[in-house]
């Protein structure tokens, strides 16, 4: 499998470190409810059989924490965008 | 027909013309008292204690496929109960003691072997882990040694010894350990079963659940509906997906994991041995073929296949471990879909739907644990409430932090 | 020597007469050409019976050509090269090969085990499954070691094998697969655009099916024109041709794996050469050439040495000259295989007879098997055959049956695509009724077909076809392809009757030759309702060996077609999984065996401490000093007790410099360090470091550390070794994905900086001596963080920090300088004895000062359970502080933290013992909890523990049993608090 | 110069000591030579949030290349920048002994600097047949007519994590962890032996 990384070009999976599900948020520890609200966080997941938006963190290359959109049931990846722009203040 | 020599003798004699079929090709009935969907190891093991031990025979195993097709049919065989914790140790053993008279109990030779299994420990503090972990087991009646490199050496010469970047020291041998042969265990309790009046229905894929307000009362399916008192779910690397058609997220994610075969080969490995510096363990089966594996490849997956990083690591393991097997050659490689759960434990519970019952979670260890997921999976379903030896695998486990997670590295499934 | 080459043409063929090479097989020494594969040196020796077959050990000869030999495996070499399961019919022929039979005892004529068959009657599919099963104790001790000694094939080599292997990849935009007529227009076409094209080819020599082309190709005979066009590539600087390279699996992403056999023609590798090279080739197109298998007829007696594939026989003759055998018969259902023949009979072969299940077969083929002597026979079938090896066989034809004298019967029934690396992605093969053959279904994504492989069985169709699909693939990236004159061939139509298994033959009629599945065992499986193809295969093996039934999967699929009354793609379609061909273990490796396995890191005082005598330790990927024993110590408990002995009574140094160390700068530092750590960190004073812990987000201890902080926006952590990547990556998503707003900037420093722990009450007197500036208690108090310079003008960071619990820094200087501050501080600490101590007695020293390590930080233990409890801070959010506020993980009888000693001082304590209380069975109810880590404290001259039982804190003096029934060991011990030497701290704040 | 031609490159050498300098493989001209040096002065510089640009912008004037925020190595007379991430640039000087200390004066706070001076071992790698030999352990495409001079990458090389570029048409330069050398010089060995390599081992004797 060869990741599209936008800063170091297309590499070899072997180079990254994978994290899951790229579409949960980290809740807010002082709302209501945050523990059953963590408890979704950390534990629960779609795991869909198709289109999975991920992070992989380019460990051996740019260091970058990556979201990647791949489809589970093909591996083929249609996109990879850096978790935060460089050079932009967030 | 009773299988033994007699049957063997008549039917060799008579040019092999007597055999029916193992199982009845059953078509869906409208109704059943248990629908088991999922036609693996584990779905066919719990229809058969479901018909056995608990007199409940009006029961169907729905399989898309033909039975045995998913990770039943794609796993390295390994059996064997060298568990830590105490949420998993008993279960796991339980399921051992199954194995051990699973044939007479099938009339089904599953060439259960107990050529045990050594997992190797190159460090200090590798070694007092698989103390630790001998030590529990001998808690819970299980037997395990704790072997210095002495005793390895013996069992095992032609592991590198003298020239290992990880030197070996030593290894936690549970001797009662070992393989099965998968698919017999797969066709042995669909026979069985069937003879209890089980229908097994292939070719039968669940679309969606039939509901009356909250509760599951039974499932569509590419034959039709087919109405149920309960519902129980056994379909391991599609856990997410099915549980998805009722509502659920479940705390799983469905990964790839690749199993290899070599060449066959005249006897080398008598035993099941783990490389503990690196990903990689072996086996030989009978037919003289190296069944050996490795990591998991470490990300989502539903392609049944894997890619070269994960085959190489698993190579470079093999041959720092038994340098002598270079010249022997990878005959085939495959992925299974696995049910990572989110401690590395599985799940035998109840689901919040009424109706709906949850066999899932395997991991990459559903294989050893088919009698007493079976057993235990059918108990839930009978009484009400789980096995003694199942009791820990709650799916609320998480909510409330009763954890079963035997490698300590938390809720990331790739790594457990 | 047996006459050489009786079985030779004397001319033609692509072999080097003027090269013999000498070869053994069995013990009997041969002669043979360069261009020979084994097995045609040995059909040309006249040798036949090669192996013996698995089940039943038959006899059994050579039947292909190719890969998909199912018979031929020979154990090549000897010793520690010896390699079982080898295809006679693929390896190359080398001067002094040596190969030796399989599976056959005491002899290759003479196998007891062949007694099978006369048990084969009753050892039909799955009867394994049926018996064996009384008493259960015999199935391990009796039935099945006799299964496993009978089983397998090959043995493999006793000794490491003592070959190199390497890995490499390569990039191109259009890799080739296969070098016959289709592949090579199809490279040639892409090579001129442009394209950077990778041409791989399995034989050692290209051309594929053109080197056993008898006619013409572009007015030259067909070999000369496969080098011509070779050699127009191998001149291209965008070309790279490599032959003896199976591409043998598609991975993601335009990734293919192939096996390069650089040395396996030669007796060894020559100096420097790997054996074999592992290719990854990613490409942005592939085009897959890889021909076709031609696919036997089943009948009784079908396995006997002497019946092979015609395509083989006309191979071995017209690129080999080799004979097969002098009376030759063909048994065929399609015209392909009566022009293979009918050129083999002009090339000198003595075809003698053709027998077709066809009625009819077209006029011009019979008439010229007519007028070349041939006997032709229509609508006939075979029957039987006889012979050890074979000579004769029995023909049922409209008349009745006769016999037929012939040695070697050739045989058709068609022709499979050699599509597997289609099915690689999932893709499923779709049956086509006119080849009564499987095409190519859905491809992996950049892999398109061409040639034969996808059902194209003419020759100029396939020259045709395979430039049309390279110019296609290289177009498709956006190269221009000039267009290219692709030679006329005519094609002859293709003619073929499916036909699949001679029903009521004599003899039994192996599907699967190598697994000797024969067709009674497919009635077995259809009886018995294991009828879809995964479960016959899985029932019977069928196509489960080491020829991935390429010859028998399709004719498996027909049968039980034929006995189901279903179609064949409705009983299933043929699936292939990776590897094309077996690939070896040792290319899979390469560089990575023995020390090379994997990288080994070095401290910046490993060859100091080589000198000092030191015993190495690997910890994780670094190679550590354990200890460094001296002369006349017997052991080395003695050697480190008197290391910490030093230590405590005076100083002593040990390298730390594997700790992970991070650079944080930017202005929101603080309020970062607050939100990975439990405890506070924003309120730290410059000059000071802290200890600090943090969690996972579930709620379960991570990593602990120092963090010091050496300006008012610059900070430094380190971490624990094993844990220096995990922290790094982890708070890398903190910045990047959590709080992508704060203003903090991480760069890793571990490699920068050699940190050398001095320890012992003399550490300041030694560190004064070293240091170029102030380094009293007040200058550098106890957590005291300095920026200064060592050894007169070497930078250095200077922390007042101790391990040990005693007075103890750690002193980081640029890593280039580290061996020389071990130097310098030996020097210095002479006088007082310094002593250099390895990673044990720092081991021992943390455990009697009560400090968590790697095996209390087991990812299973809370901050709760290590006693960090109060240290979590309830004034801000951290990670992992909602989670670890579950039930699950507060349960005040959760196993905690504390210290424990034997009862009986002479006693041993040992790690991954459990605690029971005082007559409590052993039960794992009973169980208390564990120790982690064990030491001798040679302060208090006995052995110490730490470890955790439930609610320890609150049982301190409590006597629990330690069992350690592995160890054989089980002795009482007392709960104690974890620190058993200085527990008040004033040694380190001296 | 020691002279290793027998027939395992490595043989006799301990795998915790670097291979000692000489000519190892096979025999004739060095298909490949390789020197290790500690580059004198080295930093990492780590653009604070938005101001990627503006460092690499700094970065080239002060140094007299054409810095961009991309995975490339830009060459002057006496310094290099490498970018090694978004808004990380490696600086490699042959005469700034306070390589970090001018950078801190020339950045100010847009960017965090490290003083990375003993943080790698420089492999200067020269030959035609250096793309074949990294080929055997990194997985990026080094062809010499895709991998021009100037352009840089952070990958992995044969398990090792690694910095490299292109200096000119023969030459390349690669950055190794400190701890690595012993290692990757095996590695170096013994991929290269096959071509005759070279070795010049210009950090041996220290520690």
């Amino acid at each position: 499998m060869r990741i599209p990384c936008p800063y170091c070009g297309e590499r070899d999976a072997h180079e990254f470190a994978y994290l899951g599900d790229a579409t949960l948020t980290r809740p807010d520890p002082a709302a209501a409810e945050a523990e059953q609200a963590f408890h979704d966080y950390v534990y629960l997941r779609d795991n869909p059989a198709g289109a999975h938006e991920e992070w992989w963190y380019h460990a051996n290359g740019c260091r970058q924490w990556l979201r990647v959109a791949r489809d589970t049931r093909t591996h083929a990846i249609a996109a990879a965008t850096a978790a935060r722009v460089s050079g932009e203040p967030a | 027909m009773r299988y033994s020599f007699l049957s063997l003798l008549a039917n060799g004699l008579s040019g092999q013309s007597r055999w029916t079929p193992a199982w009845r090709d059953a078509a869906p009935k409208p109704a059943y008292d248990v629908i088991i969907v999922g036609g693996g190891g584990h779905g066919l093991a719990t229809a058969y204690y479901l018909a056995k031990v608990h007199g409940i025979r009006n029961v169907a195993v729905l399989e898309k496929g033909v039975i045995g097709s998913g990770n039943a049919g794609r796993n390295t065989t390994i059996i064997r109960s060298n568990y830590l914790l105490p949420g998993n140790e008993p279960f796991y053993e339980w399921s051992m003691k199954l194995w051990e008279g699973l044939e007479q109990e099938l009339n089904y030779n599953a060439m259960v072997s107990q050529r045990g299994i050594l997992n190797l420990f190159h460090s200090d503090a590798q070694r007092d882990a698989y103390a630790r972990r001998g030590n529990a087991m001998r808690l819970a009646g299980v037997d395990s040694a704790l072997l210095d490199k002495a005793r390895v050496k013996a069992m095992y010469p032609f592991l590198d010894f003298d020239n290992a970047r990880f030197p070996i020291q030593g290894g936690l041998l549970q001797a009662r350990a070992g393989t099965a042969r998968h698919d017999a265990v797969v066709w042995g309790y669909a026979r069985a079963a069937d003879r209890l009046g089980v229908d097994i229905v292939q070719n039968c894929e669940v679309t969606g659940f039939l509901r009356e307000g909250e509760a599951i009362v039974g499932v569509e399916t590419t034959r039709g509906p087919v109405r149920a008192g309960k519902v129980a779910v056994a379909v391991a690397g599609s856990s997410s997906r099915v549980a998805g058609m009722a509502g659920l997220r479940l705390p799983i994610e469905s990964h790839v994991l690749q199993a290899f075969v070599s060449e066959g080969l005249k006897p080398m490995v008598d035993g099941v041995i783990t490389f503990g510096a690196g990903h990689f363990y072996i086996s030989q089966s009978d037919k003289g073929g190296l069944v050996f594996g490795g990591d998991i490849d470490g990300y989502n997956s539903y392609a049944q296949r894997g890619n070269l990083p994960v085959i190489e690591d698993v190579c470079e393991g093999g041959m720092a471990l038994m340098p002598r097997i270079g010249r022997l050659r990878l005959l085939r490689h495959w992925g299974g879909i696995m049910d990572m759960s989110m401690d590395g434990s599985p799940i035998i519970d109840r689901t919040p739907v009424p109706g709906l019952f949850l066999n899932a979670g395997w991991c990459y260890g559903g294989f050893k644990a088919t009698p007493a997921s079976g057993w235990c999976f059918a108990h839930l379903l009978a009484k009400g409430e789980p096995h003694e030896t199942a009791g820990a695998f709650r799916l609320d486990r998480f909510r409330t932090g009763h954890l079963i997670d035997e490698k300590g590295v938390g809720a990331q499934p790739n790594l457990h | 020597m047996s006459a050489p080459n009786r079985n030779r043409l004397t001319s033609g063929g692509l072999i080097d007469r003027a090269k013999p090479l000498g070869f053994s097989f069995d013990g009997t020494s041969y002669q043979g050409y360069e261009g020979d594969t084994l097995a045609s040196a040995l059909l040309a020796n006249g040798v036949r019976l090669v192996g013996r077959s698995f089940k039943y050990h038959r006899p059994r000869g050579i039947v292909a050509a190719g890969a998909e030999e199912p018979n031929a495996l020979v154990e090549l070499r000897s010793g520690a090269r010896r390699e079982p399961n080898s295809r006679a019919t693929v390896t190359e022929l080398y001067d002094g090969l040596e190969a030796t039979s399989q599976n056959r005892w005491p002899s290759l004529a003479v196998d007891a085990l062949s007694l099978n068959r006369f048990l084969q009657p009753f050892l039909g599919a799955g009867f394994y499954y049926k018996t064996f099963m009384w008493p259960a104790a015999f199935w391990e001790k009796v039935y099945e070691p006799i299964i496993r000694r009978a089983a397998g094939l090959g043995r493999a080599a006793d000794e490491a094998d003592p070959d190199h292997y390497e890995k490499a990849t390569a990039f191109c935009d259009v890799l080739v697969i296969g070098a016959g007529p289709a592949g090579l227009m199809a490279a040639l076409t892409a090579a001129r655009s442009g394209a950077r094209v990778i041409l791989a080819d399995e034989d050692f020599l290209p051309g594929g099916g053109l080197n056993a082309e008898a006619g013409d190709v572009g007015r030259k005979p067909a070999p000369a024109f496969a080098a011509e066009v070779v050699a127009e590539l191998m001149s291209l600087p965008n070309v790279r041709v490599m032959t003896r390279t199976s591409v043998f699996g598609v991975y993601d992403g335009g990734t293919y794996g192939a096996l390069e056999r650089v040395s396996d023609h030669l007796p060894e590798p020559v100096p420097f050469q790997p054996r074999q090279r592992l290719w990854r080739i990613v490409a942005r197109r592939a085009v897959l050439a890889a021909g076709a298998t031609e696919r036997p007829i089943v009948f009784g007696g079908n396995d006997r040495p002497g019946v092979m594939l015609a395509g083989a026989v006309g191979t071995y003759v017209q690129r080999h000259a080799a004979l097969p055998g002098h009376k030759i018969a063909l048994f065929a259902n399609n015209d392909g295989a009566w022009r293979a023949m009918l050129a083999a009979h002009t090339a000198g072969a003595p075809v003698e007879t053709i027998i077709d299940v066809r009625a009819e077969v077209a006029a011009d083929l019979a008439q010229a098997a007519r007028a070349e002597g041939i006997r032709v026979l229509t609508g006939a079938q075979v029957i039987a055959t006889a012979g050890k090896t074979l000579t004769g066989l029995t023909v049922a034809t409209a008349s009745g049956t006769e016999r037929i004298a012939a040695d070697t019967l050739a045989v058709s029934g068609g022709w499979s695509p050699a599509l597997h690396l289609t099915c690689h992605h999932g893709g499923k093969p779709r049956w086509d009724e006119g080849l009564a053959a499987f095409v190519p279904g859905a491809c992996p994504p950049g892999l398109s077909v061409a040639g034969a492989a996808k059902g194209i069985f003419g020759l100029g169709a396939c020259l045709k076809d395979g430039a049309a699909v390279g110019a296609e693939a290289a177009q498709a990236l956006g190269f221009s392809v000039p267009a290219l004159d692709v030679p006329e061939v005519a094609d002859a139509p293709f003619a073929l009757t499916p036909f699949w298994h001679v029903e009521g033959s004599k003899g039994a009629a192996f599907v699967d030759l190598q697994n000797d599945v024969t067709a009674k065992d497919i009635g077995i499986a259809h009886k018995e309702g294991f009828r879809s193809v995964e479960l016959l295969k899985r029932y019977t093996t069928l196509g489960m060996a080491t020829d991935q039934g390429r010859t028998s999967n399709v004719t498996g699929l027909a049968i039980m077609a034929s006995l189901t009354g279903a179609s064949i793609p409705e009983t299933g379609t043929t699936i292939f999984r990776p590897p094309y061909t077996p690939v070896s273990m040792g290319a899979l490796a390469g560089h990575h065996r023995a020390k090379d396995f994997r990288p080994v890191r070095l401290t910046p005082t490993h060859e100091w401490a080589r000198a000092q005598g030191a015993v190495f330790i690997e910890t994780g990927a670094w190679l550590r000093a354990q200890y460094f024993p001296r002369t006349g110590e017997k052991d080395w408990l003695e050697t480190v007790s008197r290391e910490v002995t030093a230590v405590r009574a005076s100083v002593g140094l040990i390298d730390v410099s594997t700790f992970g160390k991070i650079d944080l700068q930017g202005a929101d530092v603080g309020a970062f360090l607050d939100r990975v750590y439990i405890n506070g960190f924003a309120a730290l004073a410059v000059g000071k470091a802290r200890y600090g812990v943090m969690l996972r987000e579930d709620g379960m201890v991570m990593d602990d550390g120092t963090t010091a902080r050496l300006a008012p926006e610059h900070y430094v952590m380190t971490t624990t070794t094993a844990n220096a990547a995990k922290v790094f990556q982890h708070l890398e998503f903190c910045l990047q994905v959590l709080w992508p707003e704060l203003d903090v900037a991480l760069s890793s420093v571990s490699e920068q900086w050699a940190q050398i722990a001095l320890a012992g009450p003399r550490a300041r007197d030694v560190l004064a001596r070293v240091a170029d500036g102030d380094v009293s208690n007040a200058a550098l108090p106890f957590m005291g963080a300095i920026e200064g310079s060592v050894m007169g003008g070497v930078k250095a960071r200077l922390f007042r920090l101790s391990f040990s619990g005693e007075l103890g820094y750690e002193i980081a200087v640029p890593a280039r300088f580290g061996a020389a501050l071990a130097q310098a501080l030996m020097q210095a600490g002479e006088e007082f004895g310094i002593t250099p101590y390895g990673i044990e007695a720092l081991g021992v020293m943390r455990i009697e000062k009560g400090h968590v390590s790697g095996n209390e930080l087991s990812g299973q233990t809370t901050a709760g359970d290590l006693g960090f409890g109060r240290m979590a801070s309830t004034k801000k959010d951290y990670i992992g502080r909602t989670l670890a506020a579950r039930p699950g993980l507060t349960d005040p009888d959760r196993p905690a933290f504390v210290g424990f000693k034997p009862v009986d001082p002479s006693r041993r304590l040992r790690a991954g013992a459990h605690f029971l209380k005082l007559g409590a069975a052993p039960t794992m109810a009973n169980d208390q909890g564990y120790m982690t880590s064990v030491a001798y404290s040679p302060h208090l001259r006995h052995w110490i523990g730490l470890g955790l039982i439930k609610r320890g804190p609150e049982r301190l003096g409590e006597r629990v049993r330690a069992y350690d029934p592995v160890r054989g060991e089980e002795i009482e011990v007392e709960i104690c608090a974890p620190g058993f030497i200085d527990p008040e701290g004033v040694r380190l704040r001296g | 110069m020691a002279d290793h031609s027998s027939h395992d490159p490595l043989a006799g050498i301990p795998f915790d000591r670097v291979p000692p300098s000489g000519d190892y493989g096979a025999g004739g001209a060095a298909g490949v030579s390789v020197a290790t040096t500690d580059t004198p002065f080295i930093a990492l510089v780590v653009a604070r949030n938005g101001f990627a640009a503006s460092v690499a912008g700094r970065l080239g004037r002060a140094f007299g290349v054409e810095v961009s925020d991309r995975a490339s190595a830009a060459i002057g007379a006496a310094s290099t920048v490498v970018g090694t991430g978004p808004g990380r640039f490696l600086v490699l000087s042959k005469i700034e002994p306070d390589l970090a200390g001018t950078l801190r004066a020339l950045l100010g706070n847009e960017a965090a600097i490290t003083e990375q001076d003993d943080a790698f071992v420089t492999f200067d790698l020269a030959g035609d047949k250096v793309p074949d030999l990294l080929a055997k352990g990194a997985l990026i495409d080094l062809d010499p007519r895709v991998f021009l001079p100037g352009h840089a990458a952070t990958t992995v090389i044969a398990h090792s994590g690694v910095t490299l570029w292109r200096v000119h048409e023969s030459g390349w330069r690669l950055l190794v962890a400190r701890s690595l050398e012993a290692s990757f010089t095996r590695f170096l060995v013994a991929s290269g032996a096959e071509f005759g390599l070279r070795l010049e081992n210009g950090t041996a004797g220290r520690g």
